[in-house]
């Protein structure tokens, strides 16, 4: 089956089953919560941040093997980057999945594993949830986060 | 119409009707396990349309000319077979888009002109998106209020409950015929008798039930029914109200245009007679004629037959699902009680992963909250996986998806 | 793209694209002069929307397995080839049914919930009743008012009269392209100008002109464009709204329903993004692949070679009927100014009786008001009897026509 | 052209170019005016009614062949008539364009050759114009007519 051994590559098999930064802070500088509203994933991101560094990160919650092993990554990925370095890596992140970067090894670590996603379309939200949790976060963290509105009723 | 002594039908021999499920996934047989969500099509109705483009396509209505003429037959044909399909008057039957603009229509045109604050729409916990959303906009803009009805634990409405919230601020009560997502099998005549009891309307959504088994309307006493051309052997591009003629009549139309007037001038518009008076535009013609030839498919089978398969299907599913440890099936486990659309989930594997991995084994079924979103937090889930299956699966696919879940197991337990 | 340079297009080789004109009509060679109601289609779009029937039938957006994912990828598709065709951001391009859904959305989203008493829509005498029917009903909901820019004898726009019409409390101007009764092009771009100038919105009726015509909606200008598959050698079932994405993303939605939600809870809901938002329930997927496929049809034939021919055509139109004695052609006699949509009156022949006896002869026109009754009683006429052309008419197409023209003379002369 | 000349039957065309009872009366005791949506097609009728009788029928307007000569043969064949009568004569005729009953010669006259108009389903409404409204003249006059409530604004 090497099409979908090829989206599930041993790594990510490996963070979804244990997942690294799993959890929640005692006191998180900043926590999003985040739902794909696709499949109903659900995820809640926590950071501690100092000195303009995200120093740890914690994610919970409740989604597919993509997005878990996903979240699992990028807490790697991410701990001890400076706020702007962590953004730029959400943007590298989020070209790959479309297609529109080559993926950098140096910065994503495990997180290249999730290459492959970028050819399942309806996948590519499950892996970018974390990251736009965490690029969401540090907005908010920043004061630059302008909350959705929902207009419905 | 067929009888119940009738052979049961042969899923397998049905299938040399559909062109695609000749078709390979990733090398294996194609195994369609989500009809629910859209149904394939018998190359009669491809053949339908394509004739129709063929030999005789014109706008309807008006032309004088033979084409014309042959076009406005077969489409105004096509409403006459729907309402026979449904036993209903034809100028009752208007042509929409899809079955959540016939919803749409009823919202727009009766709701947002009548309801007041205060009034009560009540639709139940197990509603699709398109019978909650639509209302959920209404009262908006109207300040009148959605309730919902609750389901009970084994995934069947409360009805001493739900009789209990119809009251006389209840204006219009909206219940799905079958739940997409339960497979329950909804009593709506009782439940349209209840609505009629305090003067409320009661609009049925067969989405799910017209497809699957005989639906008369006058046997249910419903006031407005909704269904959908794609799932039923049909094109996409066309979905069917059915109201009762007097409403159609009382009420402002919803879409403006060409086709739905009498009159037009630079003051004020009158209205063409029903159904065309809610048809403004161009009208879905081929779509049309595509759903007529997907009625007289379903009716050259037997919808009774249909049904018993699927009995006979939803019964295959609940078996082979329960042999896998720990899974959750939802809904009614009396096959009598629900359609072939079974929603399961196993402890260990996200919905997202049991459809990838049948994916790859060739197997097709839906992970997600199936646009019931209301009914996922009621079961206390995300998301669910689901099978479903029509009147060309057979004991084989079942057989299929089951293997292949015990090897998606297998595979990401690791 | 194109150049002018290109050498003309050949009607006679085109036609073989399209099996219908294959096709006798009472024996005689089908003349088919009805393209302004609904365009015939080529080969390449039934190929697309019947292989896509058969190969990839699935329901879009969020089905993980294989199918729907080709499903998916053919339907964004779609609307990247319609964006790219008139030069629009893809999430400003909605589907719909057809034009006048893209109209009654925004009359439903936009002027419902935004036009106050005193408040000002004004339209064109010249507007298909898709433009103006809905702004009518849209009025008698909410006090604001529906005004018509006057047409002259010519059959143009009186742009200055329309400017003086604008002021500040227009909310918003509705003008058609190109006239499907005069062929007039008006000159839009100037009309967006003046619209904005004031501060209103300004809504395009580009029903006439994207099948006909290179449209730049940038260009243009316009704030929002309606136009519709089947006129465009696409399939019925399909229309689309271009809205610039501001306007959407600040909109409440229209229809409401599965696809078009973020979230739904008993509560509220929230909505998915644009151009998603306005799409409630399983969008028209069969119909969008046909008018993609369409749109690759036309622009592989370039649609300045297609505007060049029909021009040609105009004037062969206008010159062929001219030889009737008494004729009476309405709209502009110069074929630089206008479509190949052409409605003329014989003051012995009614317009039904040319047009039974046309078919005889195998020429298919339209007699009737066209959906312009307001612009009927500007010409001072019940019905017209109008020839239009497209790419796939010639002048042996002009010929036939004005041959049975002169036998209908003496046939009901006596 | 065989299939025309059956619409088309050289009665009808006479009676287009030789319009009977066409014009106004001067003391009408009913008017009534009705138009063909579908096509414009624009009728006023007037009637002198004495003594329950349809004395004199007058028609004028725009439409097609058809439409017109349908007026023309229907003003003779009601004259004369109890109201009783011509409106047993109206829906004779609207089942027979209807193709719902064999068409009665004697009381039909020379309307009778708007029999073949019965397959060209488009045409129908233009031969029952004069007739629908013949019956709306005869029942307003009976005070039974329930208006049409325009319904737009
Ligand atoms: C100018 C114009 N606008 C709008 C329409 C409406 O298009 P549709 O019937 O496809 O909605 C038409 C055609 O009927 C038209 O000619
Ligand atoms: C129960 C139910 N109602 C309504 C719908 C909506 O149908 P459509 O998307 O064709 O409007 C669906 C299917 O999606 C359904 O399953």
């Amino acid at each position: 089956m090497p099409g979908l051994d090829d989206l599930y590559q041993q790594l990510i098999l490996d963070h979804y089953r244990n997942r690294r930064n799993q959890g929640s802070l005692p006191d998180p500088t900043v926590q999003v919560r985040h739902h794909n509203p696709l499949c109903g994933d659900d995820l809640t991101l926590e950071l501690l941040i100092e000195d303009g560094r995200v120093v740890e990160v914690r994610h919970d919650g409740d989604g597919c093997s993509i997005s878990q092993a996903a979240a699992s990554m990028m807490s790697e990925a991410v701990a001890g980057r400076t706020l702007p370095e962590a953004l730029e890596l959400v943007e590298h992140f989020r070209l790959v999945m479309h297609g529109d970067e080559e993926p950098d090894e140096d910065r994503l670590g495990d997180a290249i594993a999730l290459e492959g996603v970028a050819r399942y379309p309806v996948r590519v939200k499950c892996a970018l949830l974390s990251w736009m949790a965490l690029k969401d976060a540090i907005q908010t963290h920043s004061g630059e986060r302008t909350e959705p509105v929902p207009t419905g009723e | 119409m067929t009888t119940a002594a009738q052979p049961a039908l042969d899923p397998a021999r049905l299938r040399a009707d559909f062109p695609i499920l000749g078709r390979e996934l990733h090398g294996r047989r194609l195994v369609y396990l989500d009809s629910a969500a859209t149904s394939q099509k018998p190359q009669a109705v491809l053949d339908a349309m394509d004739a129709y483009y063929r030999e005789t396509n014109a706008n309807v209505h008006r032309g004088v000319y033979e084409l014309a003429a042959e076009a406005t037959e077969r489409f105004e044909g096509a409403r006459d077979l729907a309402a026979a399909l449904v036993n209903h008057p034809r100028e009752g039957v208007v042509f929409t888009k899809n079955a959540t603009e016939a919803v749409n229509l009823v919202a727009w045109a009766w709701g947002v002109r009548t309801l007041r604050p205060g009034d009560e729409v009540l639709v139940t916990e197990m509603e699709h998106h398109s019978n909650v959303v639509p209302w959920q906009i209404v009262a908006g803009i109207t300040g009148a209020r959605v309730r919902f009805a609750p389901v009970t634990p084994g995934g069947e409405l409360d009805l001493e409950r739900m009789r209990a919230m119809i009251g006389p601020r209840t204006r219009l009560v909206g219940v799905v015929h079958v739940s997409n997502v339960l497979g329950t099998i909804n009593p709506v005549a009782e439940i349209a008798a209840m609505a009629h009891a305090e003067g409320a309307l009661c609009l049925v959504d067969a989405t799910q039930s017209v497809p699957h088994m005989p639906v008369d309307i006058a046997a249910l006493g419903a006031d407005l029914v909704a269904f959908t051309g794609h799932k039923m052997c049909g094109p996409t591009g066309i979905g069917v109200l059915c109201a009762r003629p007097a409403l159609l009549e009382s009420w402002e139309p919803f879409l403006g245009g060409g086709e739905m007037i009498s009159d037009v001038t630079t003051e004020c518009s009158t209205w063409a007679e029903i159904p065309w008076k809610f048809e403004a535009g161009t009208p879905p013609i081929a779509e049309a004629v595509g759903l007529g030839a997907a009625v007289g498919y379903l009716q050259g089978i037997g919808l009774d037959r249909v049904r018993a398969h699927e009995r006979e299907m939803a019964q295959a599913l609940l078996d082979g699902l329960s042999e896998l440890e720990g899974i959750r099936i939802f809904g009614p486990t009396d096959p009598d009680r629900r359609g072939a659309a079974v929603s399961f989930a196993l402890p260990d594997l996200h919905p997202h992963d049991i459809a990838q991995f049948l994916d790859q084994e060739g197997v097709c079924v839906r992970a997600g909250h199936h646009c019931a979103k209301p009914l996922m937090r009621v079961l206390g889930v995300h998301a669910t996986a689901r099978a479903s299956a029509y009147l060309y699966s057979g004991p084989d696919d079942v057989e299929a998806l089951v293997a292949a879940l015990r090897r998606a197991r297998t595979y990401f337990g690791g």
